[in-house]
C-alpha cells in the first residue's frame, strides 16, 4: 500500500541524524575542507549514531537488521550537513557491509563484531579506478586464480583513508565478474601513494591511490558473494546523499533570496528567482522518491532492484548539479566565495557523477 | 512507514482498466486524431455502463467510509493514468461527472449534489463542464468578466458574458442532459471574493455553445466557447453562499476553485504521465524491433546517445509519476497538498513534452510520420503544460509555498 | 574581415523575399495545410523571384552564379512565411542543384535550361529512407553496376511531389558512396506509392513513398560528382528554413505577450515569460551566425565546411524544437488551437530532425 | 559583405598572444590556483614589457583613427578570448588599463584621460580597478549607498561608504601606483541621476583595502573590499558633471556605467568563450589518447552519448563565439550593441558553464581530480555568468530590448 511517511521510528533517526548533522557536521565543514581534515572526534560522535551498527545483527555484534532505505534517510541527513563528514562517518561501512552481504559466516565473525565495539576506525574498499569510464561492472583491477590463491593487479584511485586503514577490500575482476577481496595493510606488492590526491572537493577526506602489484590473497580472503547488491547499495547511498547535499544548497539559497533586497523587492520576489527555486525544489523532491523507491525495493527483494539504483543514482547526478549550480548562481558574487557554503556544495555536486564507490548503505 | 507497493485493490482495478485502454481506446486512436469532433460514443456507453455496473455514477472518489485506509485519489490516478496510456483525447470523453461534479462535490448542498450528480447515474451517459477561462483572462482567473445578477423578482440569476477553453462542453450541453459550471462574478467590486460558480443546466435558454476549436492534439476530445446571454438559472443553482464578505484575506468564493486545483491538478499530471509512459514503451518497442535494445547499469561514458536519452526518460518518468502518487496520496490522507499538487503537475507537465519532443526525434522519419502514434502522443502532451494552470502558474504556486509567500509578494 | 553585414544585394533579396514571404506565404498556410494543398499560383509566384535560377550559371539558361550564404538568406526569409510553401518552391532545387553540383556537363544541358526557363515545376528527389536511424551516407537504397548500368533497389519516403514529377534523382549507395541518379517518371520497377505520406507536418505538400525494385539506370544517369557538396547545401538550407521558423514563432509568441494582459499587466512584463523570450531571441541568433558560417565555408571552399554544416543543422535542429514549443507555451491555451500559426510552427519544429534532404540552396 | 574570415592584422596578434598563453600562463595555472593571492608577476611584468613594446599603455582599443576599417574591440576580444584559453584568473591579472580605464577613457575630460592614464606608460606595471558592488546591493546599483559629498571650501570630494568585489584593487591600491573608480552618490534624491565615479588613486588616505576573498575559481585575480573612511580627493577627480541634472529620463550620471557596459560585456563573454574552448581542446585530446574520437556527420541516433555531448559543446561553442565577435564587430562599426552585447554575454555565461561541467562529468574521477586543469575550469568558469552582470540581469536587459520596455516597464 503506498506510503510515503517515514516510521515514527525513522522519524526519530531523521531528526537525531538532523541535530548532529546541524550542530556539528554542518559548522565543521568550511574548516576542515581548507584545512584538509576532519577533526576525529567530530567523526566519531557521528559514528556513535550507529547507523552501521543497526544494520548489522546481533550475532556479529550489531542491534539490528538492514534497512536499506532507513540507512539512506540517515544519509540523506548527513549529507545535508557536510557531504565530507558524512562520506568519513560511513567509510567502515565501505567494510563492513560488504563483508556483511557478500562475506562468508567465517569472514563475519572476524570481522564485523570488532568493528562495531570500537570507536570509529579507518576500514575501507577500494572500487573506482583512475579512468574516464570506469565501470565497476568492468574493472581493470585483475584477479587470477593461482595455485589456491588469487592474484590482484591493478591500480585504484579515490581510496579514503587507505593509508591509515589497518585491512580493505579491494575490487577486482575474476573471471567475468567484480570480486570483493579482503586485503591486510602492509600484503606484499600493495602499494598505496604516499601523496593524498587531490580532488576539486571532498579535500576533508584523505583520497589516496592504491597499486596492486600481484598482491596475493588466499582463498578465505574472496568474498564469496555476488557484488550486485553491493552496488546497488552504493548507487543508493550516493543518491541519498546527492539528495541531501542538493537539500542543504536550495535552502540556503532559499533563504538568501528571502532575506536579501533587490530593486526594492527581496530577491525571492522575482519571477526568474522564484522559478529557480521552484524548480530545484521539484526535482529534489523528485529524485527523493526515487532514491526512496530503489531502497525499498532492495529491501524488498524486488527483481528490478538493481535498475531502480541505477536509475536513482543516475537522476541524482544531474539533479544535484543543477541544484547547487543554481544556487551559487542565486548568491551572485556571494556564492562565488568560500566564505559561503554554496560553493563547495556546488564542488561536491559535481562530483556525484564519480562518487559512486564512497557510500555504501 | 514508506511503501511504493501499489494496493491491491487499485491493482485490481489498474488490470481492468487497462483492458479498455488496451481493446476500446488504441484501436480508435487514430480514427478519432483524424475525424476531430467526431465522438467515441463505443468508448462513453462502454465506460458508462462499466462504471454503473462498479456501482458508482463516476470514477471520482466518492465521500466514503470515514475508516481504514482510504484509496480513492491514489485509485483514480492510476486509472486515469492508464485511461490516458491509452488515448489522452478519448480519455477526456470519459462520462460522469468531471471537474463541474467536482465543483458541485466540494461546494455544493445536500440537496445540489442530489439534484446535479443524480443525472450521472441514470440509463445514458452524461458530462459535465468547468467554464473558467474567459477571452481576455487565460491564467489570472481574478480578471472574468462573466456577470450573475439576482433577479429578485423571480428569484433568479441572470448569467451574462462569454467563456472559452471549455473542455467536454460540447458534449455536456448538447449531447446529453449534463451541466456546466460557470464562474461569475455577483460583485465586480469584491475582486475574488465576489465570485462564485453557477451551475447551468443543459437547454437552459439563453446558453449557447458557440465555437469548437480545431486543436493541435487531443483532438478526439471536444473544446468549446460558450456565451450566456440573459441566461436565467434559478436562485438555488449557486454554489457557495450568495453573500460577498470582504474580509482582509477573504476570496471566499474563490476558495472552493483553488481546493479543487489540489485534486485535481494531480490527475491532470497523472493524464500526463499516462501519454508520458505509452510513448517511452512504444518508444522502446520500435528501437527493440530494430535491434536496439537499453543496457542499463553502465557509466555514462560507456552508452550510446539513444541509451542515455532513454535512460534519462525513464528516471523523469518514474520520479514524476512518484510525485503524483505522493500528492494523491496526501488528499487522500488529509494532508494539505496545495505544495505537492503543483509540483507533480510542474514536472509532469515538462516531463510528457521531453518525452513525446525526444521520442519523435529519435524515430526520425518513422516518428514524425502519421502511421505512427508517437506524433500524435507529441500533439497531445502539450495541453498538459497548459490546462489547470500552465507550467508558469504551477511554478508560481511551488514558489509561493516554498517561500511562503502570498499571492501579494510573488506575482 | 569579419562582418556581419548582408550586401546590398542580399538585404534586396531578403526583403523582397520577405514581403512575398509575409504578404503571401504566411496568409495561405494555415488554409494550405488544413486543406492539403498549396495553389499552384501561389508556388509559381515564389519561384519568379528566381532564387534558383541566381544559382544556375547563364551558361545553363540562369542569370547568376550560386552563393549558398545568399540562398540560405533567402530560405529563411520563405521559411518565415510558411515552411510548406518555401519547400514547395524549392522543390525543383532538389533536382536541379545536384546536377548544378554534381552532374556531367551532358547533364547540365539537358536539364537545367528547361527547368530554369519554365514555370514552376515539380522537379523531385529521393534521399530520405523510412529508417529510424537513416543516414545519408549510408543508405539502404543500393546502386548494383552491371553490364553498363546500374540497378536501384531500396524504399525511399518523404519523396516531394513524386507523382507529379516528370523526373527525380534517387540516391543510392554505390559500393561505399551515395550517388544520384536520374530517373524518369515511369521507369521499370519504380514504383510511386499512390497514397500520399501522412506527416505531423507539411501536410499542404504532396510527399509519397517511392520503391525501386531493381530500377535499371544507365550509366550516363549517374551524378558522377560527390555527394558531399550536395548534403551540405541541404544541411544549411534546412538550418536556414530552421532559423526562419524559429523567427517566425519567437515574433508571433513576443507581440502576444506584448498585447495580452495578465493579472494587471502585459503577459511580457512577467520576467518568467520575458526571460523565456530573451533565451528564444539569443537562441536565434547565435544559431542563425551558424548557419551563416556554414554558408560562407561553402562558398570560400573552406576544408571544414561539412562539419560547419553539420554542426549549423544540428544546432538549429534543438533551437527550432525550443523556440517554437515556448511559443506555443507562453500563447497557452491559444497557442493549443489551429486559429493561431504558432502550432503548426511546433509540428514543423519538431520535424528539422528529419527534413535534411527536402532542401537545398 | 558577411565574411567570417579572421582580419589578418588581427590573426598575427592572436598568434603572439597564444604563444604568451601557452608559455606564460599554462604552466603556472595550478601552481597559482593552489596559492592564492600570490601574484603572478613574470606574467604581468612580460604583458607590460610587451605591450610597451608594441607602443600601447593597455590591450584597450584607442581612439585610433578614423577613416578605414576599425577593428579594436575585435582585436581586444580575440585576444582575451586567447589570454582566458590559457588562463582565466591569470589573464585578470593584466596590467594596463582594465575597467576603471575604460570609464576614464568613456567619460573623462582630455585632462583627466592625461593625468590618470598616463601611468600605464611608465616603467613598471600598473592596475586599476572598478568598483561598483556594496554589500547590500548585487546587480542592483541604483542601490549604492556610498556618498560623495563637496567640501567646497578645499574644493574636494568626501567619499564615504564599503564597495566589495572589486577585482585587481590589491594590485590598484597596494602593489602599483594605481587607481580606482568608485561609484557614489552626490544627490541620493536623485537616484540613479545622482550617480557618479570618482577616481581615487593609490595610496589616498581614507582608502583601505580590507578584505581579500577566498574563491571558488579565478584564485589567481585578487578580490579585494575597500572601505572609504572621509576619503578626500581633488574637485576633478569627478567623471562627468558635477551637477545632478533630474529630468523624465534622466540617468546621466550613470549612463556613462552602462555605456561601459556594451562595450565590456562581450569581453566578458570573450573570456568565457576562451575558458569554454580550452576545455573543449582539452577534453577532446585527453579522450582521443585514450582512443575515443569524434565522428562528425552521423544521425544523433548512430552517436555515442559522448560524441553527442561534444558535438553539442562545439555548437554552443561556436554560436556563442560568433554572438561575441558580432557584438564587438559592431562596436568597431558606431553600431549600437546594447542587444548583442548581452546576448553574448548570455550565451557565453551558459556555455562555458554547461562545457566545464559536462567535462568534468565525461572524464569521470580524472575530471573530478586536481591532475588536470579541467576540474579548476570548472571553477573559474563559474564567474562567468555572475560578475558583469549576472545571467539573469543580462536576460532582463536581452528582453527590455526585444520588448522595447523601460527598465520600470519589465523589472
Amino acid at each position: 500500500m503506498y506510503s510515503f511517511e517515514p516510521s515514527d521510528e525513522q522519524k526519530l533517526l531523521i531528526e537525531t541524524a538532523r541535530r548532529y548533522s546541524v550542530s556539528d557536521l554542518r559548522k565543521a565543514a568550511h574548516d576542515a575542507e581548507e584545512k584538509k581534515e576532519l577533526p576525529l572526534t567530530l567523526i566519531n560522535k557521528g559514528w556513535e549514531l550507529g547507523i552501521l551498527h543497526a544494520s548489522i545483527p546481533e550475532a556479529y555484534g550489531g542491534f539490528g537488521e538492514r534497512s536499506t532505505l532507513t540507512s539512506a534517510l540517515a544519509a540523506e541527513e548527513f549529507a545535508y550537513g557536510d557531504l565530507a563528514g558524512a562520506l568519513a562517518i560511513g567509510t567502515p561501512s565501505l567494510f563492513a557491509l560488504p563483508i556483511l552481504l557478500a562475506g562468508s559466516e567465517a569472514q563475519k565473525k572476524q570481522y564485523l563484531p570488532p568493528i562495531i565495539a570500537s570507536d570509529w576506525k579507518p576500514y575501507t574498499a577500494a572500487l573506482i579506478e583512475p579512468a574516464f569510464d570506469f565501470d565497476p561492472n568492468d574493472l581493470k583491477t585483475i584477479a587470477k586464480a593461482e595455485g589456491g590463491e588469487y592474484i590482484l593487479t591493478g591500480e585504484k584511485a579515490f581510496v579514503p583513508f587507505a593509508a591509515q586503514a589497518e585491512v580493505m577490500i579491494v575490487f577486482a575482476k575474476l573471471k567475468k565478474e567484480t570480486k570483493g577481496f579482503i586485503v591486510p595493510k602492509g600484503a606484499a606488492g600493495l602499494r598505496v601513494q604516499e601523496e593524498r590526491e587531490k580532488y576539486m572537493g571532498l579535500n576533508a577526506i584523505p583520497f589516496y591511490k592504491v597499486t596492486l602489484d600481484g598482491v596475493k590473497v588466499s582463498k578465505s580472503d574472496l568474498l564469496p558473494g555476488d557484488f550486485a547488491p553491493l552496488l546497488d547499495a552504493s548507487r543508493v547511498a550516493i543518491a541519498a546523499m546527492a539528495v541531501g547535499v542538493a537539500k542543504a544548497a536550495f535552502e540556503y539559497a532559499r533563504d538568501y533570496a528571502r532575506e536579501r533586497d533587490v530593486f526594492g523587492v527581496k530577491v525571492a520576489q522575482k519571477q526568474a528567482i522564484a522559478f529557480m527555486l521552484a524548480e530545484m525544489a521539484t526535482e529534489i523532491e523528485a529524485i527523493r522518491l526515487l532514491v526512496w523507491e530503489a531502497a525499498w525495493a532492495i529491501d524488498n527483494n524486488k527483481e528490478d532492484a538493481s535498475q531502480k539504483a541505477y536509475l536513482a543514482v543516475t537522476g541524482a547526478i544531474d539533479m544535484v548539479m543543477m541544484v547547487t549550480d543554481r544556487a551559487v548562481q542565486i548568491l551572485g558574487g556571494h556564492g562565488y566565495i568560500r566564505d559561503h557554503p554554496v560553493e563547495l556544495w556546488m564542488r561536491n555536486g559535481r562530483g556525484f557523477a564519480t562518487f559512486t564507490g564512497l557510500a555504501m548503505v | 512507514m514508506i511503501d511504493f507497493e501499489i494496493p491491491e485493490k487499485i491493482a485490481g482495478t489498474r488490470l481492468v482498466v487497462e483492458t479498455v485502454a488496451v481493446n476500446m481506446m488504441r484501436p480508435v486512436s487514430r480514427y478519432f486524431d483524424e475525424h476531430e469532433h467526431e465522438i467515441p460514443w463505443d468508448y462513453i456507453n462502454f465506460m458508462h455502463t462499466a462504471t454503473k455496473a462498479m456501482g458508482g455514477a463516476s470514477m471520482a472518489p466518492g465521500e466514503g467510509k470515514k475508516e481504514g485506509p482510504r484509496f480513492g485519489f491514489q485509485r483514480l490516478a492510476v486509472m486515469v493514468e492508464m485511461l490516458s496510456w491509452g488515448d489522452a483525447g478519448i480519455y477526456l470523453d470519459t462520462p460522469g461527472g468531471m471537474l463541474g461534479s467536482a465543483a458541485v462535490s466540494a461546494t455544493g448542498t445536500p440537496e445540489q449534489k442530489e439534484r446535479f450528480l443524480k443525472r450521472f447515474r441514470g440509463e445514458t451517459p452524461v458530462f459535465d463542464a468547468m467554464c473558467m477561462t474567459e477571452p481576455q483572462c487565460g491564467s489570472d482567473t481574478s480578471a472574468i468578466r462573466t456577470t450573475g445578477v439576482l433577479d429578485k423578482e423571480k428569484n433568479e440569476w441572470v448569467l451574462n458574458g462569454e467563456k472559452i477553453f471549455v473542455t467536454a462542453g460540447h458534449k455536456a450541453m448538447l449531447d446529453s442532459e449534463g451541466f456546466i459550471v460557470v464562474w461569475a462574478t455577483i460583485d465586480a467590486s469584491a475582486g475574488r471574493a465576489g465570485m462564485r460558480p453557477f451551475v447551468v443546466e443543459a437547454k437552459t435558454p439563453g446558453c449557447q455553445v458557440t465555437n469548437m476549436e480545431h486543436k493541435l492534439g487531443i483532438r478526439a476530445s471536444d473544446t468549446v466557447s460558450i456565451v450566456l446571454t440573459d441566461c436565467r438559472v434559478p436562485f438555488d443553482n449557486i454554489l457557495g453562499s450568495p453573500e460577498v464578505v470582504t474580509t482582509d484575506k477573504a476570496t471566499t468564493g474563490f476558495k472552493g476553485a483553488m481546493a479543487t486545483f489540489d485534486a485535481t491538478r494531480p490527475i491532470v499530471a497523472a493524464q500526463a504521465i499516462g501519454l508520458a509512459r505509452a510513448t517511452l514503451e512504444l518508444l522502446k518497442e520500435m528501437l527493440a524491433e530494430r535491434g536496439v535494445t537499453i543496457r542499463y547499469g553502465l557509466p555514462r561514458q560507456k552508452l550510446t546517445s539513444i541509451e542515455k536519452d532513454v535512460i534519462d526518460m525513464e528516471i523523469l518518468l518514474r520520479s514524476a509519476w512518484w510525485l503524483v502518487l505522493k500528492a494523491v496520496w496526501m488528499m487522500d490522507n488529509g494532508k494539505p497538498n496545495s505544495l505537492e499538487s503543483s509540483m507533480s503537475k510542474v514536472r509532469a507537465g515538462d516531463v510528457v513534452n521531453r518525452i513525446t519532443q525526444k521520442a519523435v526525434e529519435i524515430m526520425g522519419p518513422l516518428g514524425y510520420s502519421r502511421e505512427y502514434l508517437l506524433e500524435k502522443w507529441f500533439r497531445d502532451a502539450k495541453i498538459s503544460d497548459i490546462y489547470e494552470g500552465t507550467g508558469q502558474i504551477n511554478r508560481l504556486v511551488v514558489a509561493r509555498q516554498i517561500l511562503g509567500y502570498r499571492s501579494s509578494e510573488l506575482r
